[in-house]
């Protein structure tokens, strides 16, 4: 760190066992005025304490209506490189598998067109490429596709779906989370490129309850796999966890959460209740080599789930208790199409799904997208007396 | 701030080339606009686009959602692409004269 | 005009040899050691992943480096996980020891498995958004400086998921998160009529506003803003540039604790707000990297195996919460928004 | 003119010398016996209660044959209770068997302490009230004849409180019993132009809507319903008479579970719909008595001991409920009101 | 029963082991035109499964705007000893004791002037005096007054404030009630007997936190009985509840919602720690002989709990912790009188006190009626990033 | 249906003796409806009380909640129920021929 640096504030975060963002802007901006003033412009921020952008920017490619977010810097005398600083949101291969071909393909395209940054990945799972003047925009994504990477989403469109890893590696998946994300993916290209929709939507995919993904969170319609018949016990390797000193009664019977498990300590077995088992994997996590989740594997689809803006963050709500998840993925494709069509046609400017069902209630969206009430949709029955009837019921 | 050329008379426009003023407007400055987008020629359709925006903008004071757009329009999503390849936002309401549609990115 | 609409690379074409082998067929996992995993197929083959925290803001440079150690352990192979780490994927157990030293020589951090704290999801902040109340990767930066060992080691009594996200738009889950850092603007849009005339859809602006603060200006052609009412959301920023609410004195940081996203024992949460404010303090951002350890501290020294933050705290109740990490209970933390009634206590039983 | 404000008499002026006496002094009690207690205090006095049913509405004769008892048994002292039961407050420990003998050969029920099912909480009904959707008494005493068991008898698993509120005004606390019972009606208001012009103030008919349904007719100087957003509350009936909803194939019965009051274990919780319309068939209510008795007998079968019906159902989980009692489940339950969000279920962790 | 009676559906009632109202309304008709009319009409009402009374009804007596509730049939011509049959709210004394004399009394002024049909008693908790027509209101009223029995209250005032037994007959109460509730309903007498308020509101006192008069769910103002030290325990008796059979692991301990108490079988003994513990009261409950609240005794003061017209149901919150209550309790007499004056101030026409905290928020709540925040007065803290600043602390 | 009778003409009233036609209403009635409320004679304090009660109904068609009536009034709720002793509700509004009020009972 020189003496006479220009970011003494930013230089102070290249110390530190944590990889440091600052060592990264500085080797891109020994390559790339873009990233040197970005590194500047920041240094100013942190100074300000105030952000250094312009508001919104609406900038993109030829035949998309997302995939590119406009950024403008509101000192463009003093940085230059920036002025002009888009967004590229590339979708990334299902799972976040690359070989390192294809990254550096990608990185060639980047530091042809590119300020040499990136996000690996943004939020939502894109390859985020941070910074390109307008006049760039074309020629990098026409570069782009050349070595196969199209764009994500942005606007009100289908955002970039994303799954975990699911059978890529994971024991757990109980649905083929890669396969179907791309599935999903190419069969509503339209829907991720050209914005139609009053707001966002987004598509997220867990194999199994543990959520790698936070598809309950953030997305309007959360596929987190399950199964449906019981937990598969190996016995001889609940024995061998218990003789390698897991405690089993506490930290796996204490706490399962329906109390439905049974552990025998002198004949060292252990039996689960299955009907009463509500799937929540605890006891799979802590004893994978013993416990695995069934074989009639499905998922359970939920919707709804969103951050705050504009009246409060959801979670997502169980719409479908189950259902099958084999390719082509019909059921599946068609209920997003049903519930887009009854969201688009209702749905006010900026409103997501999870509002609007708020707004016009369950009982409208379940009866549009024709989905049976059951129990296993709510946590508890509503306790106010306000309730409608059909009037073909009231005879 | 930017300034678009439009035969000899200047325009401030936003960095995206957004006009500032929208009562400046006129049909001319429309085909001007439109070739920053390629869109070489205003052609009826295009029009049809143009004139839906403008008059439901003057109406409500914002632009329209694009499900009522391609509604009232009688053209899908798939042909207003054709029409404006840079899309409905950034091509038609750039072209129309309106604000800068501010929802989500 | 180039293609469009063919979609992403498939992931079948990036998977490594052992996968597209064992597809869909793994039979269960070991955590090997902080940092690696150990899945094992049906089949008997085994896969080992060498997790790497990055700061996701990264350079072609760094992309270019980890490929380079991919190709020389792993055959061309890696990924990233859906919280950002660099995942090195390893067939032959033999790769995995000389991998993880190399990866330490080079100055990598191998970790971020099991009862850890792993990477922070986070956001732009400062770095590419328009409205940021604070900086992301900074202040992750300064926090996981601090908490380092956490993410090396794995004894915490369960996961602890740190998220940041620099505006309540809330990019990334934070609002599930064991801890969220949230940052907050504390001063009401300044209106600027001449923006807001020439380039805001003024009934959009109107209906953005949760709290109904935004009326029209018909004098001005504008909007005015019933400062008793806003509570700095941005969300009329978001549709109209002409309400500006940055300001170096107002924004800073917000603490939340106790979310969660895995059905395991319980099911998801919000986290909740413990500390409504605290300064922007570039570079280090020292009063939250003193809040988050307090708080980790605390959870850390108090919860039972398995117990996530949001659970602790359940069985102990928040006016523990409040006492044993002394944290100060402000008016802030009190619910008045639409679910406000769902979060107030109707009992007399709780504790001193 | 009359004195006035002077007030209830002094309950100092009602206490029985043992009470007098004792006053704040117990030391603990027993249930000797259902319907009996004995609570006995620091000094050593005990002082016995024998508890007793009452139909709440009585003549004034009832009152003289109660009095009479209470002055032979109790020196003229007796009390309600806070369910309306009578209490005969006994000193004399040998008077108390001679005295629960006298009540039963009276015919008086004695009972309702202990783990038991007390005296139905309810209202008016069809004998006083202008607004109701059932009657309150008959459907009590039906319920009651079928469980009158469970009143004299005390081996539930916990208490077990019925209540009965004959409209959505819901005087009483049924929205947090056991079970209750609660008249409904399903039919929006049938608009009597002519009495809301003369008799009601318009504004306040329209603000007491919660639904907002309610639009000015100003053709008609009157009210129109939307009927899409109408669920029957009745609240603008209550404000004006010109929107009577009573009707006799509309008007019926809902069957709500799993409230509590206390703060013993957990608590106070809400009932929660279980059942949304049985019809109203006087004059014993078949359909009312048979889901109330099923929902008793499933709980008490099913429940561990102090259990009560909204404990059992939160560890058993509401799909459960609902297949242990076979009440079917119809969409009715599912809440669409202001809070419903809270209601959902947001994890995939529920039972088949 | 007669085979000509004229109540068919309602004799049917007078069978089956519960009391029998119908029974009592003809005991009642005997002697009472307006009892048998009552009983015809009720019949006619189970005949057309509606009620038949007119709406509303404004009558009273003078000097007070409540206490009457005006009720006229809607077939005078066939009832017309109910025409007019309005009742009373008398307010009864304290924990619902009486002397036999007073109830006599009673009795008299009733057979007297009304239908001789009473609820004993309303679920507010007053004497509920069944039908009387409008001429005879205030004569019998006056002469009520004779036998000192005041009216309650009805419309917009305060409502008949109720308690517990308390510390007449429970060894569980930790204040007063019954002295508490006499000194308010006297303090009050205005507010009970003249509708000055936006709506009803109700004070209900509860001994414990067993709340044995429902005051958390139906009442705006709730005292609850509490104590801030330590559960007195009696080992002796402890031992004692073992011995006799009580399985004090799994019926006491393992229900204790904070897992705060421990319990060693050989030793027969049982130990709580006393600051984990919630005051639920449930481990008490199960050994009354063993376990003893505290000495340190007060009340927690919540507001807000009402039935769900308009906007749902509440239940009331906590805003005092822990209050000394001693006479002449002039700190919660202060403390309702600060509420009511906000709630009078900002309140709309028939909205009650939750309503209004919960349109206003508790932050204004509690800076108008001056109390601090502390975490005892919420379950969790806030989930939505919606909140507010006063400028004064942003500088 | 009841009536009311004064000097000669009768008016519909209802049976707690609110008059069913507001219109109707002339302080001569006033003075009437007074008598059966236990007001035997209408001073300026009442007038004063009923004038407002009727120009409130007028411009917001429903009766004021009582601590308007006490402070736009200056009487006090003590006073209120001196000059009618039934109270605001059952005596002045009546006596201002407003419809019956409906709040809770
Ligand atoms: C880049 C990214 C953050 C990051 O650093 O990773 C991002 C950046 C922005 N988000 Fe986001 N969001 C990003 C993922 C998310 C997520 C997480 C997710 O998708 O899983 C969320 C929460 C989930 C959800 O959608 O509810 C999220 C919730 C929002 C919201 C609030 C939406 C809501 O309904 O509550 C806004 C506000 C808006 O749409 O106006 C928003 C708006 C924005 C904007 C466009 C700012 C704005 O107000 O217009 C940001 C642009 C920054 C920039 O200039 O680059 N962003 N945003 C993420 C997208 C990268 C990617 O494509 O991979
Ligand atoms: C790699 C990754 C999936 C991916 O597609 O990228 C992943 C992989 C695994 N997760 Fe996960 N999880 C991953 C994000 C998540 C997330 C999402 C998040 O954090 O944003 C969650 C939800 C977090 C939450 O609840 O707030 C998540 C909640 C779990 C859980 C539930 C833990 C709990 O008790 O609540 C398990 C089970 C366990 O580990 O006991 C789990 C288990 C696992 C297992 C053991 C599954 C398996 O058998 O392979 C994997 C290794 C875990 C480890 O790190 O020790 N994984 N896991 C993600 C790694 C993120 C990272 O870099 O740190
Ligand atoms: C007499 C009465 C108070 C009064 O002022 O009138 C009363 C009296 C007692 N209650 Fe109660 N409770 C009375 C209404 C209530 C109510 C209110 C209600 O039901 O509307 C409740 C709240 C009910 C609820 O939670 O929904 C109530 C919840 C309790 C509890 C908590 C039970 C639980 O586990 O949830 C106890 C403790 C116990 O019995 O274990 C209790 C305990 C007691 C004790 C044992 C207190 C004592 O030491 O004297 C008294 C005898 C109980 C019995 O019946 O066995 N009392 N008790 C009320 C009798 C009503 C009746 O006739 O049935
Ligand atoms: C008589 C009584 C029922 C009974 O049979 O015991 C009763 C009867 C009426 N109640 Fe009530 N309420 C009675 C206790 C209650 C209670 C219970 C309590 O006070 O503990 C409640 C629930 C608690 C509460 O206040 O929230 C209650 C909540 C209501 C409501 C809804 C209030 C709300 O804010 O949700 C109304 C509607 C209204 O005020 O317009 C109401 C309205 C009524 C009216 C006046 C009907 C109306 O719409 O105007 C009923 C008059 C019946 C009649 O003609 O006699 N009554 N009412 C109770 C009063 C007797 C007494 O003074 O002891
Ligand atoms: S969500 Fe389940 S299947 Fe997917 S990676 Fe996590 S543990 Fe494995
Ligand atoms: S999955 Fe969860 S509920 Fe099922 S047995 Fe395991 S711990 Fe219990
Ligand atoms: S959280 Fe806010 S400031 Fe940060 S990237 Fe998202 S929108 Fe921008
Ligand atoms: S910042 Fe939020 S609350 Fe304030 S005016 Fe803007 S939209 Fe409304
Ligand atoms: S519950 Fe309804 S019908 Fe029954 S007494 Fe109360 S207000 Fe009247
Ligand atoms: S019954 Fe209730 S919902 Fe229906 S119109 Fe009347 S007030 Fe509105
Ligand atoms: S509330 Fe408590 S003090 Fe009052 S009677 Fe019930 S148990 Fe006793
Ligand atoms: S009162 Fe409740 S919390 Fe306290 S020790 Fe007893 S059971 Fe546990």
């Amino acid at each position: 760190m020189a003496k006479d640096s220009k970011t003494p504030l930013l230089d102070q975060l290249e110390e530190g066992p944590w990889p440091s963002f600052v060592t990264e802007m500085k080797r891109a901006a020994e390559k790339k005025d873009a990233a040197k003033d970005l590194l500047l412009q920041l240094e100013r921020s942190y100074v300000d304490k105030i952000g250094h952008w312009k508001h919104g920017g609406i900038v993109g490619v030829r035949g998309y209506g997302g995939g590119v977010i406009g950024r403008y810097s509101d000192l463009p005398e003093e940085f230059p490189a920036i002025a002009e600083f888009h967004t590229f949101r590339v979708n990334m291969p299902a799972g976040w598998f690359y070989t390192t071909d294809k990254l550096r393909q990608l990185c060639d395209v980047w530091d042809k067109h590119g300020s040499g940054l990136t996000n690996m990945h943004g939020a939502t799972g894109d390859i985020i490429l941070l910074g390109a003047p307008t006049e760039a925009l074309q020629a990098c994504f026409d570069d782009l596709s050349e070595v196969d990477f199209d764009l994500g989403g942005s606007g009100s469109d289908m955002r970039t779906p994303s799954c975990c890893v699911g059978p890529g590696r994971c024991e757990y998946a109980c649905i083929d989370t890669l396969d179907l994300l791309h599935e999903v993916t190419l069969e509503f290209q339209d829907e991720l490129h050209r914005p139609m929709f009053p707001y966002k939507s987004k598509i997220k995919i867990a194999g199994c309850p543990n959520d790698c993904v936070a598809s309950v969170a953030r997305s309007d319609i959360s596929v987190i796999g399950t199964w449906r018949d019981t937990i598969r016990i190996e016995p001889d390797e609940v024995a061998r966890y218990a003789d390698e000193g897991l405690d089993i009664q506490s930290e796996v019977v204490d706490l399962c959460p329906t109390g439905c498990m049974a552990w025998n300590p002198e004949a060292k077995q252990l039996s689960i209740d299955n009907p009463e088992c509500n799937r929540c994997m605890h006891c799979i996590n802590v004893m994978p080599r013993a416990l695995r989740p069934g074989k009639e594997k499905g998922a359970t689809i939920l919707v709804g789930g969103k951050a705050p803006i504009v009246r409060g963050a959801l979670l997502s709500w169980v719409i479908v208790p189950f259902m099958k998840m084999e390719p082509p993925f019909d059921e599946f494709k068609d209920l997003v199409r049903r519930i887009w069509d009854w969201w688009d046609e209702n749905g006010k400017m900026r409103e997501r799904l999870g509002e609007l069902i708020n707004r016009m209630g369950m009982r409208a969206f379940l009866k549009a997208v024709d989905l049976p009430p059951v129990p296993q949709m709510i946590r508890v029955p509503r306790a106010n007396p306000y309730y409608f009837w059909d009037p073909e019921e009231v005879k | 701030m930017p300034v678009i050329e439009l035969e000899g008379i200047q325009m401030d426009v936003d960095e995206d080339g957004f006009i500032q003023d929208p009562a400046t407007w006129n049909e001319a400055l429309a085909v001007a606009i439109a070739k920053t987008e390629d869109v070489e020629e205003l052609t009826e359709d295009h029009w049809k686009v143009v004139s839906y925006l403008r008059e439901y903008y003057q109406q409500f004071g914002i632009a329209p959602m694009i499900r009522k757009l391609c509604k009232e329009t009688g053209y899908d999503l798939k042909t207003i692409y054709e029409l404006f390849p840079s899309g409905p936002a950034k091509g038609a309401c750039k072209i129309a004269g309106l604000p800068k549609p501010t929802g989500c990115v | 005009m180039a293609r469009t609409d063919f979609g992403p690379p498939s992931y079948k074409d990036m998977l490594p040899p052992v996968i597209q082998k064992n597809y869909g067929q793994w039979k269960y996992h070991e955590r090997v050691k902080p940092g690696v995993l150990k899945h094992v197929a049906e089949s008997g083959d085994e896969l080992y992943t060498v997790r790497v925290g990055s700061c996701r803001l990264v350079s072609t440079d760094w992309i270019r480096d980890v490929c380079q150690i991919a190709d020389q352990f792993c055959g061309g192979h890696l990924r990233f996980t859906s919280r950002h780490n660099l995942e090195f994927l390893v067939s032959d157990k033999t790769q995995v020891e000389p991998l993880v030293a190399h990866l330490q020589g080079q100055g990598f951090i191998v970790g971020g498995t099991g009862h850890a704290i792993s990477n922070p999801v986070h956001t732009q902040g400062w770095i590419h958004c328009h409205t940021p109340a604070t900086d992301a990767s900074g202040i992750v930066k300064a926090v996981m400086d601090d908490l380092a060992g956490y993410f090396t080691g794995s004894d915490l009594p369960a996961y602890c998921r740190i998220s940041l996200a620099c505006c309540l738009n809330m990019c990334g889950a934070v609002h599930c998160s064991d801890i969220a850092i949230l940052g907050i603007h504390r001063k009401p849009p300044a209106v600027n009529h001449d923006v807001v005339r020439a380039k805001c859809e003024i009934p959009n602006v109107i209906a953005a506003c949760p709290t109904g603060a935004i009326r029209p200006d018909p004098k001005e052609k504008s909007l005015t803003v019933n400062e008793e009412k806003c509570m700095y959301c941005g969300n009329c920023y978001t549709m109209c540039p002409g309400m500006p609410l940055a300001d170096p004195i107002g924004d800073g940081v917000s603490i939340w604790v106790g979310g969660k996203i895995s059905s395991a024992r319980t099911p998801p949460k919000f986290s909740r707000l413990v500390i409504p404010f605290l300064p922007n303090n570039p570079p280090r951002w020292p009063e939250v990297t003193d809040a988050v350890r307090n708080i980790v501290e605390t959870w850390a020294s108090h919860a039972r195996k398995h117990e996530r933050m949001g659970e602790w705290i359940d069985r102990i109740g928040w006016e523990r919460f409040f006492s044993l990490t002394g944290i100060p209970f402000t008016v802030q933390l009190i619910d008045d928004f639409t679910l406000a009634s769902e979060t107030f206590r109707s009992t007399p039983a709780f504790k001193w």
